[in-house]
């Protein structure tokens, strides 16, 4: 499969948002190690947004729209660090894209690239801060090294990515977010963005691999 | 965690509820949405809106009214509001003056408060912000941009709200509100936690005989973890912290809080004062206003903090003007 | 039980020692007894004081000041003051027009009271006093002056204290007060013991899923032990116990507060007004007032409160008066 | 032994202060269960106020001050219902007592019956109210059956009376204090108040008994 439509990547990203969702156990318990505690609740309120609103603004005219919508919903319900740095995830890479009905890996790969620099703009985060940039950035990266390949391989690739970063962010102590001040203590533990980074793209990969 | 709650996802709308109908004399919500101004604010001057991640009661919501900010912008648990709410709370109280955020500096507020005011610039709001960063056992003094912001927001609300009610333009009240952040320190030590509602488990986990120096408000790490003291021992490990920090001197003016986290009751918090008191005195220091109460807590957790705010003439004239809320009301003071 | 304190014995004098210090702007402490007064209050007057068993601040001390008592008797933790004490308070403000003594109706209280109006009278101090007995779940209402008080404390004070500050002469401020008193109803629950300092065992046991309807404020049993329930249920039960009890109609004027009982966060305690309020709309009921605090706690009990008192217009008049202390602190409503 | 010279009434109440000092925690538990939990802090904390108030006041001119300034101490340091009662439990009996240097069972009985009289009529207490009248009653009634008996028979008769009156509270609901909020659950569980007086008498019992 090369090109999603705008069903499927509806789809796809309701799949996000279920997966997610799903998570928020999970998520909870990684930002309770070395964070505060909310992130699973965050992410989880944020999706359950984003759903409701994709359900409810469908039928959509165009992609951007779709993913639009899913970005803003998770920032005007989330706040907190996550629903920014989170949103843009969705809508960092909109700015200057045509309204497109089909999505190709290439132009997903180019909105991510999009949606990195939005949020390192955003949050100052670089590589090694302990962040979901150091999920993100590598999937990107892993992305933009298969140009024109199929989703599954393409998503295969950013979700492994996005997980091995993950894995990383466990060397790292924090610049940002409430472990910055852990300092040393915070090695040993996950990043609770960088794993839900590795969430989304994971529910990405599996719709993929079953559409 | 038995909490009196309906349904974890609507704590803040609901408590909201609760507060503005009771108190529906002072304040009127946004819309329908997590924030609220106050009513008989005064006109034509800057707007001064504060906010940030709820659980924190009575911090922001009973920093609004007379004397004190214009508006406030609730977050849900411990997260910033986001950029819209914070925009349209702007936009509220707006007077063509100006609005100044005022806001503890953490990760998430940094980032919404950024973006409300580029949303704010669309829609012609003059805005300005400064962050509160006092609790200096969250970073060395070299990194002080980067400490959280905890019961000093009290401070720098108070005064740099009363500075804008003399009618004093933007940037003025920005260099009063900066002055007062850069002389305000906060330490704070935690003796068990607090939890999220809707939560199960606790936002961290301390011995039963452990308390932990500097842990900030939502559970962050502090600087010292160690076997319970009495009140004598831990107030003079925390002043002496700040009397480092802060170059106390003999003759300088100052005013004190003394917050409770939330469970610790007001009995502790006033022996946690008898004891500081006899610092305050053995060093000279002329001690003008002393809060001892709760207003910046972290959901039921217990502990408390002491905040010194470093005064001079200036500051002592906006520290000194009436205020009221009901969590917070003051007469002036002569 | 870790609590921020010395020793267990001197308690009650350090915390009025910070207390006093902090706030030497307003009170002065009667000898080095554990007593004081409010500087600034009206001569020529009857005078109220109040008092009680300590451990449920800000009941007593936050509620001595500007239109409020003029002196306050602290005894131990959850001890009546002493007859001598409680003399020497009275004689601290009496300005020859009697004094109104204020106290919830304990055995103790009850004892320790009537010894120092006995004392009073040796000296020539005229007195009178009200006992408050609010607690509709600790007796039935045939028996209801062996009931408790409890939070309903902080409206008799309130209103006693205006008409006693409107010149009013001492059995016309009784008359008041007993009206006052006869017009409140307070139903509790608690959710978590509190615990008394110094002592390493909570005052009473509930099981981590269990609360108890009309608990004292010492731990007293209730009068039901249920699961814990959502907020909308809690208040739900209560309601219709203050409402049976109450006789409440529509159209009835009436002041309410939602009072926790320490470690029960304002966050919960504005969510039970969100739930209240949709019963008092339900039913018609003229809300003239609200106030949601911690003004009658028990330490870091768990629980709250809903105090309802029925207005008249006399009893309005000296509820709008304003009142000021550092915990208790209203202008005058319009 | 018959009578007890200024010296030795003076060691006898320093021994029922010690006693009941040592007790703190007993008390403590017995008013826990179905009252607040403060007897054992007021009691022993009124009973070193007296310790101290005695050995700060000596030497005495007479036992009348003894009596008085222990009652004294623990009126105005224990406050509280207990306070007030069992200040009254040494200072009631001195009404009309002309000063005396020696104390012989009979005056002591006498004493006894005024400071029951005086409590009763401050705390409008009966037999069977679960108080400590239910302890101090039976004492003073077992003591006025033994008129000039030795200390030490005096003694054992009260301290004897009173422990069977403790029993006996077991049985009763209260309508004074903190326990009568408990109605039927009261029962089964002894009065704190009552717990004291028969530790005071059975310290009497014990120095008597000794010298
Ligand atoms: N400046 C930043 N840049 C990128 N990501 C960030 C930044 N600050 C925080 N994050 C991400 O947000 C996550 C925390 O999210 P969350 O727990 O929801 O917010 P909060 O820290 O406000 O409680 C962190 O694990 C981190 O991955
Ligand atoms: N009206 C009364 N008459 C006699 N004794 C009383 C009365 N009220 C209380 N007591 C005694 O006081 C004891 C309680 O003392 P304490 O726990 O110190 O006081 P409080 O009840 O104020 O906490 C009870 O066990 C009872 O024996
Ligand atoms: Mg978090
Ligand atoms: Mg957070
Ligand atoms: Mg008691
Ligand atoms: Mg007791």
């Amino acid at each position: 499969m090369k090109e999603l439509n705008l069903q499927q990547t509806m789809d796809m990203l309701m799949e996000v948002c279920r997966a997610v969702i799903q998570s928020k156990q999970l998520l909870t318990e990684v930002d309770s190690n070395i964070g505060d505690g909310d992130h699973g609740i965050g992410m989880a309120g944020g999706m359950e947004k984003a759903k409701a609103a994709l359900a409810e603004g469908a039928p959509f005219a165009d992609i951007n729209t779709l993913f639009k919508t899913t970005g803003m919903a998770m920032i005007n319900t989330m706040g907190g660090a996550s629903g920014i740095i989170f949103g843009s995830m969705f809508l960092g890479g909109l700015k200057g894209l045509e309204p497109i009905t089909v999505l190709d890996g290439n132009t997903f790969t180019r909105m991510m690239r999009g949606a990195l620099s939005a949020i390192k703009a955003r949050g100052k985060a670089e590589m090694g801060d302990k962040t979901m940039v150091d999920a993100l950035e590598p999937a990107v990266l892993a992305m933009e090294k298969l140009p024109d390949a199929d989703w599954v391989t393409l998503m295969r690739a950013a979700a492994d990515a996005a997980k091995t970063g993950v894995e990383n962010t466990k060397m790292f102590v924090a610049k940002f977010g409430k472990a910055q001040y852990l300092g040393e203590r915070a090695i040993g533990f996950q990043d609770a963005g960088a794993t839900s980074v590795f969430i989304i793209f994971n529910a990405m990969y599996e719709f993929v691999r079953l559409h | 965690m038995k909490k009196i709650i309906n349904d974890g996802q609507n704590v803040v709308a609901e408590m909201l509820s609760g507060y503005l109908s009771a108190y529906s004399r002072y304040y009127e919500r946004v819309g329908n949405s997590n924030a609220f101004t106050y009513k008989n604010r005064r006109k034509h001057k800057v707007s001064i809106v504060i906010g940030g991640g709820s659980g924190h009661e009575p911090l922001f919501i009973g920093f609004v009214g007379k004397g004190l900010a214009d508006a406030a912008a609730c977050g849900n648990i411990f997260a910033s509001p986001n950029p819209e709410l914070i925009m349209k709370t702007a936009q509220a109280v707006d007077e063509g003056c100006g609005v100044l955020f005022l806001y503890g500096c953490y990760a998430g507020d940094n980032m919404n408060f950024d973006m409300a005011e580029e949303l704010c610039a669309l829609e012609d709001i003059q805005t300005a912000h400064v962050r509160i960063w006092d609790d200096c056992a969250s970073a060395p003094k070299e990194r002080k941009e980067t400490r959280r912001g905890i019961a000093g927001d009290v401070y720098v609300i108070k005064v740099a709200a009363a500075a804008a009610d003399a009618g004093y333009p933007l940037d003025e009240v920005v260099r009063i509100a900066e002055k007062a952040r850069d002389n305000i320190n906060t330490i704070g030590l935690a003796t068990s936690p607090g939890s999220i509602p809707g939560l199960d488990k606790p936002t961290f986990e301390l011995g039963a005989d452990e308390i932990e120096f500097g842990m900030g408000l939502h559970g962050e790490p502090g600087i010292e973890r160690t076997k319970m003291q009495p009140a004598a021992q831990l107030v003079n490990r925390m002043y002496d912290e700040l009397k480092k920090e802060m170059l106390l001197q003999a003759g300088q003016q100052i005013a004190v809080l003394v917050n409770g986290l939330g469970s610790t009751t007001l009995l502790e918090l006033n022996i946690v004062y008898h004891e500081l008191a006899k610092h305050l005195t053995a060093d000279g220091l002329d001690v003008h206003d002393v809060e001892i109460n709760q207003f910046c807590t972290c959901q039921e957790m217990g502990g408390f903090s002491i905040t010194i705010l470093k005064l001079d003439e200036e500051l002592k004239r906006f520290y000194d003007t009436a205020c009221y809320s009901p969590y917070y009301a003051r007469e002036a003071l002569a």
